[in-house]
């Protein structure tokens, strides 16, 4: 099937991810910024989908949208909105903010200017409908060490973070 | 039982006697604690059945506090009654039963005893600020704190 | 212990680093799970229950204060509306009270009937406490049963006195009315009526995976605590003391029937449901036993038409459905009492719930609650 | 108009598929008709099982046997007065109903009722599914949130915390599933939820009895899960009317109130229909192997027909128990006329081409409605679990389950 008004869609998408990633940190209200930012998520989740990518456009919207972000709304409600919201938002890391703001930026007018040079082929039209597979065999074929030694990462977070909430072990 | 403690307390054990078949005994206000206490510990009144006061307003000491005890392992109920003056305090019996904790509540609510050693004194039937005390006898049986009800309540009038 | 200075907030060495913030939930005077207008502040760490309050006294209607300006007489229908599950035993209680403060004696046909209705009356208690303490727990389903069946007693009551909930059936001295026609007839169709309803509600709770899970070890408390802080009926029965009022100190005509007193072990929520659902079918028993001996003869004994008792005072308590409901009456010799006191199982009860919802969860507040069995009537009079 | 008409019934894929605008628009109507009116008969169906479960009669005021009551109670809710808490955060109040509603009708898009009968076919389809329906939590959760009072805030920690664990056994038994797709010629599985239903037919068998008993414990676990997911009895927490009133929804009134109504008995049906997507075959009819030939076809073909006809026929005998009253005249005749209509409709079914359309559906229905029964009789038998407890079924139960369950399968997969 041919996709319908691309240019529409991607504008919209993108738009959408600005706009809430902005609202993300503008906002005073931690619980406001967690549901922004879900917005940008899912517009990302959008983008992927437009991009031939649906499995990971599914697994950014269940692991991050529906699973991470849940948790965080969790732990926000959890703890004393009143307090953090009096605190200053905009703390003394400013400086580092600048620097890394600055560096993108150049980043950003670095690929717009000479993009078209760097990276002269465009990027191979991936296949509609083996793109799952494809991860697949990339995960457990290419990459099984990384992979492994990533759950295992996790792995040990989980027992760390329930070290540290369990009072009496 | 008796004798033995009449023996212990003298006088302080004014009346013990039987009424229909029911034990009671008048005892003075001093001893009222001390006597709770044996009556748990060594005569096995282990059941605090109720604490309740009577109110005469024309006596001196204006009222009876009684407590209800039962033992278990007796089958055995007996009244422990003793009489102060308003604005005296009663012993509390909180720390011997602690079941006597709202039943102690209750009395200082209706007839404004106080109960020295009780943890939390307070009124539990009637609202916190209310003025009064309605079991008394010179409480009439429609009187209310209007003033109360009139702040809380918006209305002129409960009746 | 239960700890009767309440702390709001949380104390220093309770607290760790990735503490959440403790939250205080008021629970009631509008909650459906209270049973009435009880008030229960909550100290919550996340869902577990650091401590409770217990705001009671929003019925309260003085019922003690009504009893000074009344006479003997006049004061009887009053008690009826204080545990208004129960009115046959509230009733039974007052006039076997004033009996013994005047020495007289009901005959043996009017001790009968007593006990006959005062047996029904505790089904029906039983009943609507099982129905709403399932609903409490999330099963819908025994509500409609047991309604189903406590209407059936309700139909008795209505055609003995007229009333269905207020039954105001006796009488200091007696009965207020004879039996009707067929009386012992219907008593006893109902009898074969719901002895297998009972199976019927144990068939769906006490075998049940989620009802076990959900009342077993929950809202625990011992019998030494149960009697350090005086809670009776079955609550103290199910903690493992056998004693009953109807056999420790016998009323009525309780001395003359053959019946168990059921005791749990654990005294946890699923003990008090087992010890209440055999205290049902004892009390079925009872009924069976009394409504064959039913003698013939009067049902009034010999009282003045003016009550006035001898100067004197009388505790007399009775087994109400929810424990031991005594009446401390003071007469000054006139025919109004000059001191009422009624010894509420309710209220007494109620204080045990603080021990035993701490440390436990939010649901099995809601749990607790139902298995106390509490009426507000009685517990604020 | 004709020409698109003849394009989707010679059509051998989903509109979606086919890029068929039109007819995709007109799926998407129809569906949302249907749920709508799926949701209605619910309502009425719970309320009347419900109550006949618990000896009582249920609605019987408003039309024949309470028919009209869910309409009488939609237009209640319609008009009742809209109320806001003034402390509540007023867009996220405004915006969780939505959020809840759109999530769950959304799933549908994927649903599939017949082999072209969906709107679209996506090859991500049950993920599609999960993540979807996954994010009703967060509709939950803002309504919670904003509703800025303690009963609903609890409402939400236990749902969030609830959805999120009952969502990993979830995907474990769908994954389990999903594998039993892959056991083919070529090796490759399928997440489209039309490419599951044709591995099972392919495979000549329904999942939930493939490699038994490893299909039907991936069943299961999957049937209690849906059953955590949705927040329904035993697992309605959030909503524990003993405990906190209504849960998350105790702030809502009229309107908004039932989205989250809608929301609830559609997001029922969702995962209803994943389950018998997954493991009953979806639209296949019973024993299409088995019990095959043009006459058994012919047969079951027919089941549609007779079962509204059926239905038309109990509505005729309601006509004559029904009690001889002028009052009741017009109840009467309104029974009457619904079972004409049922009856009307039970013979359209049996003209050849409706047949031969219809059957996949109806049988998907039936599929589903077997499961919106099971919702009700739990509702009807269970107490309510306790919050650990539920945590602990969860995550001590049905995951270490759900895990060995798919390495069984993977392993019987690769020896069998």
């Amino acid at each position: 099937m041919q996709p319908v008004a691309t240019t529409f869609f991607f504008y919209f998408l993108s738009g959408l991810t600005l706009i809430a990633g902005v609202l993300v940190i503008t906002r005073r209200n931690p619980i406001h910024s967690a549901l922004a930012l879900i917005l940008a998520l899912l517009g990302q989740a959008g983008l992927y989908l437009m991009l031939y990518a649906p499995f990971v456009a599914g697994v950014q919207i269940i692991l991050y949208a529906g699973g991470i972000m849940v948790l965080f709304l969790f732990v926000i409600m959890l703890v004393n909105i009143e307090k953090s919201q009096r605190e200053e938002q905009f703390n003394k890391q400013w400086v580092v903010g600048i620097l890394a703001a600055v560096a993108l930026g150049v980043l950003f007018v670095l690929v717009y200017t000479k993009g078209r040079s760097l990276f002269p082929e465009r990027v191979a039209q991936l296949p509609e409908q083996s793109n799952t597979q494809e991860i697949a065999v990339m995960l457990y074929g290419n990459y099984m060490f990384t992979f492994e030694i990533a759950s295992l990462l996790l792995l040990v977070a989980i027992i760390g973070a329930v070290v540290m909430a369990k009072k009496r072990i | 039982m008796v004798a033995k403690l009449k023996a212990h307390y003298g006088s302080g054990i004014r009346e013990s006697n039987t009424y229909l078949g029911q034990n009671y005994m008048i005892v003075e206000a001093s001893i009222a604690s001390e006597l709770l206490q044996v009556l748990r510990d060594q005569e096995q009144f282990d059941y605090c059945v109720d604490v309740t006061a009577v109110h005469y307003p024309q006596r001196e000491k204006q009222f009876d506090v009684i407590w209800i005890l039962y033992s278990f392992p007796r089958n055995e109920r007996i009244r422990v009654k003793t009489t102060i003056a308003d604005g005296e305090g009663a012993p509390s019996a909180v720390p011997i039963w602690p079941a006597a904790n709202w039943l102690e509540r209750e009395v200082y609510d209706m007839f404004g005893i106080h109960f020295d050693g009780h943890p939390n004194l307070k009124r539990i039937l009637l609202p916190d600020g209310w003025k009064g005390h309605p079991l008394r006898k010179d409480y009439g049986i429609i009187q209310q704190d209007q003033e109360w009800v009139k702040i809380n309540l918006g209305i002129e009038s409960g009746q | 212990m239960t700890d009767p200075t309440f702390h709001l907030e949380l104390q220093e060495h309770e607290k760790t680093f990735l503490d959440s913030n403790e939250l205080i939930i008021n629970m009631g005077p509008q909650h459906p799970a209270t049973h009435g207008v009880l008030r229960v502040i909550l100290k919550l760490d996340g869902e577990k229950v650091l401590g409770t309050e217990c705001v009671i006294g929003y019925l309260h209607r003085g019922v003690e204060k009504i009893a000074e300006h009344r006479t003997y007489t006049m004061f009887n229908p009053y008690v009826d509306r204080m545990d208004y599950v129960a009115a046959v035993s509230n009733g039974l209680g007052y006039c076997e009270s004033v009996e013994k403060l005047l020495n007289v004696e009901a005959p043996a046909r009017a001790k009968y009937i007593r006990v006959v209705l005062a047996e029904l009356n505790r089904l029906a208690s039983h009943m609507l406490w099982l129905g709403t303490h399932a609903l409490d727990i999330g099963a819908i389903t025994p509500l409609f049963y047991t309604f189903r069946d406590r209407e059936e007693i309700l139909k008795i009551f209505e055609k003995y006195c007229g009333a269905r909930l207020t039954t105001h059936a006796f009488r200091i001295g007696g009965c207020l009315y004879e039996t009707y026609e067929g009386f012992e007839r219907e008593v006893k169709k109902f009898l074969e009526f719901v002895t297998p309803k009972i199976g019927e509600y144990e068939e769906l709770l006490t075998t049940n995976r989620i009802w076990v899970e959900r009342t077993k070890g929950v809202g625990t408390i011992s019998a030494k605590d149960c009697i350090a802080l005086g809670v009776t009926g079955p609550v103290l029965r199910a903690s493992g003391v056998k004693w009953d009022i109807r056999k420790a100190q016998p009323y009525a005509a309780y001395a003359d029937f053959d019946f168990e007193i059921p005791i749990g072990q654990s005294g946890d929520t699923y003990d008090r449901y087992v010890v209440r659902m055999e205290e049902m079918r004892q009390s079925l028993r009872i009924i069976a036993q009394a409504i064959d001996r039913i003698p013939e003869g009067p049902i009034m004994a010999k009282v003045p038409k003016v009550i006035k008792p001898p100067v004197g005072e009388i505790y007399h308590s009775i087994e109400a459905p929810k424990g031991e409901l005594g009446y401390f009456i003071v007469s000054d010799g006139s025919t109004q009492p000059y001191r009422v006191r009624v010894r509420p199982p309710s209220f007494v009860n109620l204080q045990a719930l603080d021990l035993m919802v701490r440390d436990q969860l939010v649901a099995d507040v809601i749990a607790v609650i139902g298995t106390l069995d509490i009426v507000l009537g009685e517990v604020d009079r | 108009m004709v020409e698109y008409i003849k394009s989707y019934l010679d059509s051998t894929t989903t509109p979606g598929q086919a890029g068929n605008m039109f007819w995709a628009s007109v799926y998407i109507l129809l569906i949302f008709l249907g749920l709508s009116v799926a949701v209605i008969a619910m309502n009425w169906l719970e309320r009347k099982i419900l109550a006949h479960m618990q000896v009582r009669l249920g609605p019987m005021r408003v039309g024949p046997h309470g028919l009209l009551q869910p309409i009488a109670d939609a237009i209640k809710l319609l008009i009742k007065e809209d109320i806001m808490p003034s402390q509540a955060d007023a867009f996220v109040f405004w915006v969780a109903p939505i959020v809840v509603v759109i999530t769950a009708f959304t799933v549908f898009i994927v649903v599939p009722f017949g082999p072209t009968h969906a709107v679209t076919d996506m090859n991500i389809g049950v993920l599609f599914m999960l993540g979807v329906s996954s994010l009703s939590v967060l509709g939950i959760v803002m309504a919670g949130w904003a509703s800025n009072s303690h009963y609903p805030l609890m409402g939400a920690l236990r749902s969030s915390a609830q959805m999120v664990s009952y969502e990993i056994a979830m995907g474990l038994a769908v994954v389990s599933a999903v594998l039993m797709t892959s056991l083919n010629a070529t090796g490759t599985g399928t997440l489209s939820m039309i490419g599951i239903v044709q591995s099972q037919q392919a495979q000549q068998i329904w999942f939930a009895f493939k490699f038994f008993p490893l299909g039907l414990i991936a069943f299961f676990v999957f049937a209690v899960a849906m059953v955590a997911e949705t927040n329904r009895a035993p697992f309605d927490l959030p909503e524990a009317e003993s405990e906190l009133t209504a849960g998350f929804h105790t702030e809502y009134s009229g309107f908004r109130w039932s989205l989250f109504f809608l929301a609830e008995y559609s997001a029922m049906i969702a995962v209803s229909s994943i389950a018998v997507t997954l493991w009953l075959g979806g639209w296949l009819r019973p024993f299409p192997h088995l019990l095959s030939g043009s006459t058994w076809d012919l047969g079951f073909s027919l089941l549609p027909g007779i079962t509204f006809l059926l239905l038309g026929l109990m509505a005729f005998v309601g006509v004559f128990r029904m009690p001889k009253h002028p009052y009741f005249r017009v109840q009467t005749i309104g029974l009457g006329g619904f079972g004409v209509v049922l009856g009307l409709i039970g013979l359209l079914l049996f003209l050849p081409p409706v047949r031969d359309r219809i059957q996949d559906i109806f049988w998907f229905a039936a599929k589903v409605a077997f499961f919106m029964y099971l919702y009700i009789w739990y509702r009807g038998t269970f107490p309510r679990y306790r919050f650990d407890q539920l945590m602990k079924v969860g995550w001590k139960v049905l995951l270490p389950v759900g895990i060995g369950v798919l390495i069984l399968t993977a392993v019987a997969g690769v020896l069998l």
